[in-house]
């Protein structure tokens, strides 16, 4: 392992949380824009962060409310460790040849999981039905999601990230024109992910207070969006991965994350919210049906 | 060394015939006469059994070698049987001694004595006639212990016993007149030599009446409707003693009659059907029993459609299957009936409900139930299981899967309305009033040998399957039986 | 041969009484009919044309002038034993009446569970 | 002496000596009972490798126990279970009543479930089937009087798969004359194929009872529900992967796996393979569903482990190399994390006397050791990485992704992801959130207690880290099977398809959690720790009164979500059946009319049918 | 309905043992080697009973013969234990006319002393020790009928009872102990058709005889006893 790997791995994170937080504040100029508001600036969340991070005191609930920011970031971090960001002659693979998307897929809910430990701990009923929103909305998702990711496993003959990205070698065998019907299952799914609205019931500010983080501040909510742009980031560099064919370099990797990023954040602007229950049943309908369409032609 | 067999029967008889007079000397020394007479029989069987199982020892009454007089056969199967029937005798003879304290307690103990005695004289006898009469003294002494406690349900469920086994002796009389008129003889093994010779439209008609009158001892449906009654009225210890001896007996003669006797073999399948249908509908007819001891009766009589089956199979291993079948369950039952004796009288309610709670109030007795039905079950390592297992096997190695299938329906029956008995004896609450009493060292004596029976031959079934070997081989080799008896008069 | 048909009817006619008939006395009459039926089959079984009793009272008499002598010896037992039945069954019957007061059978069918 | 039945003897042994000395002192019977199992497992640890068998005849009938190395397999997993379960009991039992039964009852399921792996022969495999039957019914219904109906439902069920079973290897026995292993796998491609049908379906009830799959899983819940926590620890843990040793033995020894080659195929997988694994499949998604619903601790992870069994089978039906590793490994797996969750949930029961979720929260402060192990547990369960879970769920996805089974691969996973809803659920609801008063002197449990969890916790960890070592005793087994062993080469996680290096995954987490957690406390000073009542509620001061834990129905929305999946029910169905049969029985019965002119007039019809039958009876 | 039933399959029965019975020729010697026509050549010669049917009963087959016995002892003690009661209670039972008594009285002594007769030669006329023992009964009977009060002493039937079976036992007992085999014939045969002849047929009848009478006078009484 040269030593540029191995500065690319130490780095990696704060790039990743950079531009997911940077993302997040386009995101909001966007929608501030839309609704006809002047926005906040684009950099405000890295700004709120560094903030939060220099606050010297903070409340804790609890060994599980101390830890669960330090698991969250642990879990984001290592699953970035398994993304290649990177792909062709100046690869950044981190650690990606070691493990493959299945592991990525698990790697990702560790974090996710701390979080909600978290949030269970603060002793907030707020938090505790945040969770539980959320928990059943992700299983909503996960079900187009999974269904997209196992036909572009059995497509390509492989369950890694890496082989999946070689396959896509021409823009042409971009695994959004190979198997459109995954990638829409897959594109619901990540509105779903993404939290935004109309699935955005397990935060919903307004009703239960943003639900799990409602107890968080300090340096623990520094953490806590740290790891959440992080994890925007790791997401949209793996659907890129797995869909656009990864990039070569960072100006292709942010113009194609950033594509990817706008999408919930339209769909979001013009919708209202669902309930937990319709969220969930919601991804069992259409993007199940189109995801098994996709099946269907890969059986073919 | 063992003394004369006929003693076995002789004894019992004067025994019988003494006790009145005894009882002018003293009640209490009553009670451990059948003890010490069905004891004596009990050593006679054991010592008898090396010598039976070599070459059937052949016993001349009145000096009259066969086919003049009348002979004991004791061959493996008659040795065999006579054994499990002294086995159960004593045992439940030393229930007996505490548990009868209904008055005239001799006359119990005397009616039971001759009740062994007349079992046991069934399965030696080599006489049919000699069988029929041993066949009455079983069932009158049982016509009268049925009614014995002289209460309401005693005497209506004595009074359908009695209807129906009159009946049955009315069947076996005209059977056995059938075969003297044709053969000549009363010889159980000349009459199978000479039974070929006859028309087979006489033999077969003498044939079914035999069968259907030892049908109605061997519990066969639909000749068992005064079996639950009178399981379930008399006093417990008959209950015991009609599931291990007098059933026994009784399924003793059905086999001499179609294996060594007939050669007929359509018979088997009757046999067979026969066997599954008793099952079966005593299997569900028990499920929904409010009495303890009737569920038990019906119980029993599902488990002697299991030794039909297996009789009906005609096969060795069928048959060694079906003899183990009845030597566990003549454990077994027992068991059962004995230790359901003192939880009815410790709950004084004849019904399953009121059995609540039993397990709290008297563990050891509740252990021994739950032991019995385990064992019943066919749970190993308990013996059930192994009599259970070869006549399954036998019945789906001869292609009898639908049988099988239904006897295997049969025990889950059975499982489900056993452990809702025991269930109930342990977790419901006992009820306010359950008397605390102690029960009496000799019976907890005679159901720890009955327990103890049925643990050692189920974790070494070889131990019993020795003996019923060659049990067996006698019943599907008649000519064993034949050649001995004959043998005698020469 | 009228004698087979004799002893069956009379078995018939016992067990008919036994099915039918709802007086428990009668059904008891209708068991020692029945013993009637198989006592005279028995005995007919053994009878020969134009022989006497096995009885050796006077010299004359040889074996081939005799008829069977086993059915008579069985029917004695058969006999015997059809009394202790009908005495034992007498005396259930009087029993049954003590508890129930009837004697009619269709009243006595307690122990139906 | 032998071995194998020295071991035996040595379980049998403690049961009765443990009953019988129970009379007298506490410590004593459950000395006997720890000592006994403790013994009897470093015998046979002494046994791996070796082919130690005995051989006797019983009834005329060939028996032989022995030892192979998939028997081995499965006789660690009971062992190592069982001697943990048996020390956490040595604490958890204490003051209860009747723990000679109770020590009796575990050791003798112990020594049948021994008995069951060393069998090399039908006979002595249903033999202590069925004494393993009984022994753990009699632990079902060791709490009287709530255990009964849950109790007689396990042992029915119990005995229709039994007989299933004994039918299967009665008609082997007719077919063959013999019920060693040996000779049904030779014989087994003799059959016609309607009767490797049969067999295949007979002994698949059979085993598929013990393994609780759907439909056959209806006793489960209850029965997990009721028994003592230590035992159902090993109940769920040991015992039930039972079932899943005879789908192994039925597939791999028996031959059933030959019934591939002349069947249709599946890509790749035999008909009634893909049938099961289709079952596996569904049960692992359904029991997950139900699983979220419930209220009751240990009826979640009954449902729980209904699943993950589901899993298993699902693997072992694909027969595929890569299939068999994950069954047996998820088999070793599964013992561990479910049997540390069932003892924690005791632990719980043991200090609260509840098991209800909606009644507890915020135990986290009082008992940390037990959070520890039930975070480790969840963690495992969910298949998350670093900890073993996840092996076993890379394995199975591998496998079928590996045979191109897409359907199936999308309900696993969808049952994987639903499995979280109810992990969290446990964990919250228990440990997290508030903690209701009556639990504020809720002590953490004695370390006789603690023990055997953590050292189950930190086999996970450790699995998590290096299952190679497991998965190399896992391909001794497969080779005894005649699978190709899983690719261990690379010391890592690898077949043609993908590879996860878990070492590097641990090392991953670990240091950057290290770095995480020593950044974050070092540069700041300590956060104060406040109560949990103070929190966020819009300034608002929230009483005694306010109910602020959420707990009741904690998944409603979920439960309206997928309520089509949960109003059906096959117990009911059952319920429904057994009611109906005991009507027909209830018919049947009145053949007794009571009167006895009615019996009389039997006896003269059964008289004429048998005359009017009477030449067929020549 | 249920007559229509019994009816039905009466007459199929009937039907069905009336044509197997008709197979079997009535009136002749059938089977030439049967144990009947043994007993009838050689039964003289063996036993030295003139009535063969009594040296068939208590002799070749004696050992029926002890069943029908205990068959009997059965029934009267079966009865025994039935009708038990603590305090007997007793029929209102009405004297019967003078002439009645007188006849029976008269009738009484005779008729005792015929079933003595009946069963002491058992063995050489029509009879024996049931025939005798009926007669006895049917002698005590009488006077039940005639007599109100009249009764019998419970313990001395009870012992004649014993005695009576015991004897038997003891009989065949010595046959075990003196000749070859259980009841068999240890005294001289004597001369046939003499009183004194048979060997232990005779004894074994008088014992018979005493019992049959004494059990069945105890069932008599009994019954009249307890029936209120």
């Amino acid at each position: 392992m040269d030593i540029l790997s191995i500065i690319w791995i130490i780095v990696m994170p704060f790039i990743g949380s950079l531009v997911g937080l940077t993302y997040m504040g386009i995101g909001r100029k966007i929608i501030a824009r839309v609704q006809h508001r002047y926005g906040p600036p684009i950099f405000q969340n890295v700004v709120d962060v560094i903030k939060l991070y220099s606050k010297r005191s903070a409340i804790t609930h609890g060994v599980m409310f101390h830890l669960a920011p330090n698991i969250a970031i642990t879990g984001t971090i290592s699953t970035l460790m398994f993304v290649p960001v990177l792909v062709g002659e100046n690869a950044i693979s981190l650690f990606s040849f070691q493990g493959d998307l299945i592991l990525i897929l698990y790697i990702m809910v560790f974090g996710c999981l701390a979080m909600a430990l978290g949030a269970g701990q603060s002793g907030n009923p707020n938090s505790a039905i945040g969770v539980s929103r959320g928990l059943t909305q992700m299983f909503g998702y996960e079900i187009p999601f999974v269904i997209a990711l196992v036909t572009l496993m059995v497509q390509n003959e492989t369950t890694s990230v890496q082989n999946i990205i070689a396959a896509q070698d021409s823009f042409m065998h971009w695994n959004i024109f190979q198997s459109p019907f995954a990638f829409v299952a897959a594109m619901f799914a990540f509105l779903g992910m993404m939290g935004n609205k109309p699935f955005d019931v397990p935060f919903a500010p307004a009703e239960i207070a943003s639900g799990p983080p409602s107890e968080f501040g300090g340096k623990y909510l520094a953490l806590m969006q740290t790891n959440r742009g992080m994890f925007a980031f790791v997401k949209l560099v793996l659907y890129v991965d797995l869909f656009l064919g990864g990039a070569t370099n960072f100006a292709i990797l942010l113009v194609k994350t950033f594509a990817f990023y706008l999408i919930p954040l339209f769909v979001g602007i013009v919708n209202p919210r669902f309930r937990t229950e319709q969220a969930m049943t919601f991804f069992w309908k259409w993007p199940t049906a189109i995801g098994l369409a996709g099946f269907l032609l890969v059986l073919l | 060394m063992y003394l004369d067999p006929v003693l076995m029967i002789a004894l019992p008889l004067f025994a019988a015939f003494l006790i009145p007079p005894l009882a002018r000397i003293s009640k209490g020394l009553v009670k451990y006469v059948p003890v010490l007479i069905i004891g004596f029989n009990l050593y006679e069987t054991v010592m008898l059994l090396p010598h039976s199982m070599v070459k059937p020892v052949i016993v001349i009454i009145a000096a009259w070698a066969p086919p003049l007089g009348i002979n004991l056969t004791i061959g493996p199967l008659g040795n065999v049987l006579a054994l499990i029937i002294s086995l159960v005798g004593f045992v439940v003879a030393v229930y007996n001694i505490r548990f009868v304290e209904e008055e005239p307690n001799e006359k119990y103990h005397m009616l039971f004595l001759l009740l062994t005695a007349g079992a046991t004289g069934m399965v030696l006898t080599g006489d049919i006639f000699n069988l029929f009469v041993f066949l009455e003294i079983t069932s009158i002494s049982s016509y009268a212990l049925t009614a014995f406690l002289r209460d309401r349900d005693g005497a209506e469920a004595a009074f359908k016993y009695l209807l129906i086994g009159s009946m049955a002796s009315t069947f076996i009389l005209l059977g056995i007149a059938l075969i003297y008129a044709t053969t000549g003889t009363l010889n159980m093994a000349q009459i199978a030599v000479r039974l070929k010779d006859v028309d087979p439209r006489i033999a077969i008609m003498a044939l079914i009446l035999l069968i259907t009158g030892f049908g109605i001892e061997a519990e066969m449906f639909p000749l068992n409707g005064w079996a639950p009654d009178a399981y379930s009225q008399a006093p417990t210890p008959i209950g015991a003693a009609f599931g291990g001896i007098v059933v026994k007996a009784g399924v003793y003669a059905l086999a001499r009659l179609i294996y060594t006797i007939f050669s007929f073999q359509g018979i088997f399948h009757f046999i067979l059907i026969a066997g599954i249908i008793t099952l079966l509908i005593a299997e569900m007819s028990a499920i929904r029993q409010k009495q303890l001891k009737r569920m038990l009766a019906f119980s029993s009589i599902g488990q002697m459609g299991l030794v039909l089956i297996a009789l009906g199979l005609a096969t060795t291993r069928g048959v060694e299957g079906g003899l183990f079948q009845m030597f566990n369950h003549a454990m077994i039952k027992p068991l059962l009936f004995l230790s359901a004796g003192y939880l009815v009288f410790y709950s004084g309610s004849k019904n399953i409900e009121d059995m609540d709670g039993m397990g709290r109030v008297k563990p050891l007795l509740s252990f021994f139930f739950a032991f019995g039905a385990f064992a019943i079950l066919g749970l190993p390592p308990l013996s059930g299981f192994w009599s259970k297992f070869i006549i399954l096997s036998e019945t789906i190695s001869h292609g009898f899967i639908a049988v099988a299938t239904l006897a295997l329906f049969g025990s889950i029956i059975e499982a489900v309305y056993y452990l809702r008995v025991v269930g109930r004896l342990y977790f419901k609450a006992p009820h306010d009033g359950a008397k605390v009493q102690y029960v009496p060292k000799s019976a907890l004596v005679a159901m720890s040998i009955l327990a103890l029976i049925t643990l050692v031959t189920g974790l070494y079934p070889d131990l019993v399957m020795t003996y019923l070997k060659p049990a067996a081989a006698e019943l599907i080799d008649k000519s064993i039986y034949i050649k001995a008896v004959l043998s005698a008069g020469l | 041969m009228i004698y087979y048909v004799a002893a069956i009817s009379l078995i018939l006619i016992g067990i008919y009484a036994v099915l039918v008939k709802k007086n428990m006395i009668k059904i008891v009459l209708g068991l020692t009919l029945i013993d009637s039926g198989v006592n005279i089959l028995l005995v007919s079984l053994g009878y020969v044309k134009d022989k006497t009793a096995p009885i050796f009272s006077n010299p004359t008499l040889t074996a081939g002038d005799m008829v069977d002598p086993v059915p008579q010896a069985l029917v004695l037992t058969a006999i015997v034993i059809g009394v202790a039945v009908t005495a034992l069954a007498l005396s259930i019957v009087i029993r049954i009446y003590d508890h129930h007061k009837t004697l009619n059978i269709n009243k006595i069918r307690e122990l139906k569970w | 002496m032998e071995t194998i039945p020295f071991i035996l003897s040595i379980l049998f042994g403690a049961a009765v000596l443990a009953y019988l000395v129970g009379k007298f002192n506490y410590i004593l019977k459950v000395g006997v009972s720890i000592v006994g199992l403790i013994w009897a497992g470093w015998l046979f640890l002494g046994l791996q490798g070796t082919l130690s068998s005995f051989t006797f005849k019983m009834l005329g009938f060939d028996i032989i126990w022995r030892i192979n190395p998939l028997s081995w397999l499965f006789g660690m997993i009971i062992f190592g279970l069982a001697i943990l379960t048996a020390i956490f009991s040595g604490s958890y039992m204490k003051g209860k009543e009747r723990v000679d039964f109770y020590c009796f009852a575990m050791c003798i399921t112990v020594a049948s479930m021994f008995g069951i792996v060393v069998s090399g022969d039908l006979l002595s495999f249903f033999f202590f089937w069925e004494i393993m039957t009984w022994s753990s019914f009699l632990m079902v219904i060791y709490y009287r009087y709530e255990a009964q109906a849950a109790g007689l439902r396990y042992f029915v069920m119990s005995m229709i798969g039994a007989y299933a079973m004994l039918t299967a290897l009665l008609i082997v026995y007719a077919q063959l004359g013999s019920f060693l292993f040996d000779v049904l796998s030779a014989g087994w491609s003799g059959f016609s194929l309607t009767l490797q049908i049969w067999l295949f379906v007979l002994f698949v009830i059979g085993f598929a009872v013990k393994a609780a799959m759907m439909p056959l899983h209806t006793w489960a819940p209850d029965a997990y529900t009721i028994s003592p926590a230590p035992f159902t620890a090993l109940f769920s843990g040991a015992l039930s992967k039972m079932g899943i040793y005879g789908l192994a033995l039925l597939f791999f020894v028996f031959g059933a796996g030959k019934l591939a080659s002349s069947v249709i195929t599946i890509q790749g997988v035999s008909l009634p393979g893909y049938i099961l694994a289709w079952f596996g499949a569904i049960t692992a998604l359904l029991a997950t569903f139900k699983a979220i619903v419930q209220d009751d601790a240990k009826k979640l992870l009954a449902y729980s482990s209904i699943g993950q069994l589901g899993y298993i089978i699902l693997g072992f039906s694909l027969s595929s190399s890569m299939g068999v590793t994950a069954g047996l490994y998820q088999a070793v797996n599964h013992s561990i994390f479910k049997g540390m969750l069932f003892l924690a949930v005791g632990a719980v029961f043991y200090r609260t006397g509840t098991r209800k979720l909606s009644e507890m929260g915020g135990l986290i402060t009082r008992m940390p050791y037990t959070f520890f192990v039930v975070l480790l547990g969840i963690i495992t369960v969910a298949g998350m990485p670093p900890l073993s879970g996840f092996t076993g769920k890379w394995l199975i996805y591998e496998a079928l992704i590996e045979k191109h089974l897409i359907f199936l691969a999308v309900v696993a996973f969808g049952a994987s992801t639903a499995a979280f809803l109810y992990l969290y659920r446990i964990i919250f609801t228990i440990f997290l959130g508030q903690r209701p008063k009556r639990f504020d002197e809720v002590k953490e449990v004695p370390w006789m207690m603690r023990a055997p969890m953590l050292i189950l916790a930190l086999l996970t960890v450790y699995l998590g880290f290096y299952p190679y070592q497991l998965l190399d005793l896992i391909n001794q087994a497969q080779v005894y099977m005649g699978i190709a062993p899983f690719d261990l080469s690379h010391s890592m996680l690898f077949n043609s398809y993908g590879n996860v290096s878990t070492i590097t995954v641990m090392n991953i987490v670990a240091v950057v959690f290290f770095i995480v957690f020593i950044l974050f406390n070092t540069l700041y000073k300590r956060s104060r720790k406040v109560g949990l009542k103070d929190i966020h509620t819009s300034g608002e001061v929230p009483g005694e009164e306010i109910n602020l834990h959420y707990a009741v129905d904690f998944y409603q929305p979920f439960a309206r979500g997928v309520s089509i999946f949960l109003k059906r029910s096959v117990s009911k169905i059952y319920a429904s059946l057994a009611d109906n049969l005991e009507g027909l029985f209830d018919v049947m019965r009145y053949v007794y009319t009571g009167n006895g002119q009615t019996y009389a007039l039997f006896v003269v019809i059964a008289l004429a049918f048998l005359f009017l039958v009477k030449d067929f009876l020549v | 309905m249920r007559k229509a039933i019994a009816v039905l399959f009466l007459g199929f029965i009937g039907y069905y043992l009336l044509s197997t019975f008709l197979l079997v020729p009535f009136g002749v010697v059938r089977v030439l080697e049967g144990v009947g026509l043994k007993y009838l050549q050689d039964g003289l010669q063996q036993t030295g009973a003139a009535n063969l049917v009594t040296s068939i009963v208590v002799n070749y087959r004696g050992f029926d013969t002890l069943g029908e016995v205990t068959v009997l002892f059965l029934a009267a003690t079966g009865m025994g234990a039935l009708l038990y009661s603590k305090r007997p209670t007793e029929r209102a039972r009405q004297n019967a006319s003078v002439i009645v008594k007188t006849g029976a009285r008269i009738l009484f002594p005779l008729i005792i002393i015929l079933g003595a007769y009946v069963f002491i030669h058992g063995h050489l006329t029509p009879g024996g020790g049931f025939q005798g023992g009926a007669i006895i009964a049917s002698g005590f009977l009488l006077m039940f009928m005639s007599y109100r009060t009249y009764h019998v002493n419970h313990v001395i039937l009870s012992r004649v009872e014993s005695s009576a079976g015991s004897v038997f036992v003891i009989i065949g007992l010595l046959g075990l102990a003196y000749g070859s085999s259980f009841l068999a014939n240890i005294l001289p045969l004597g001369t046939a058709n003499t009183l004194f002849s048979a060997g232990v047929i005779p004894l074994i009848y008088v014992a018979v005889g005493f019992k049959v009478g004494a059990e069945l006078t105890a069932l008599l009484d009994t019954m009249l006893q307890t029936v209120k």
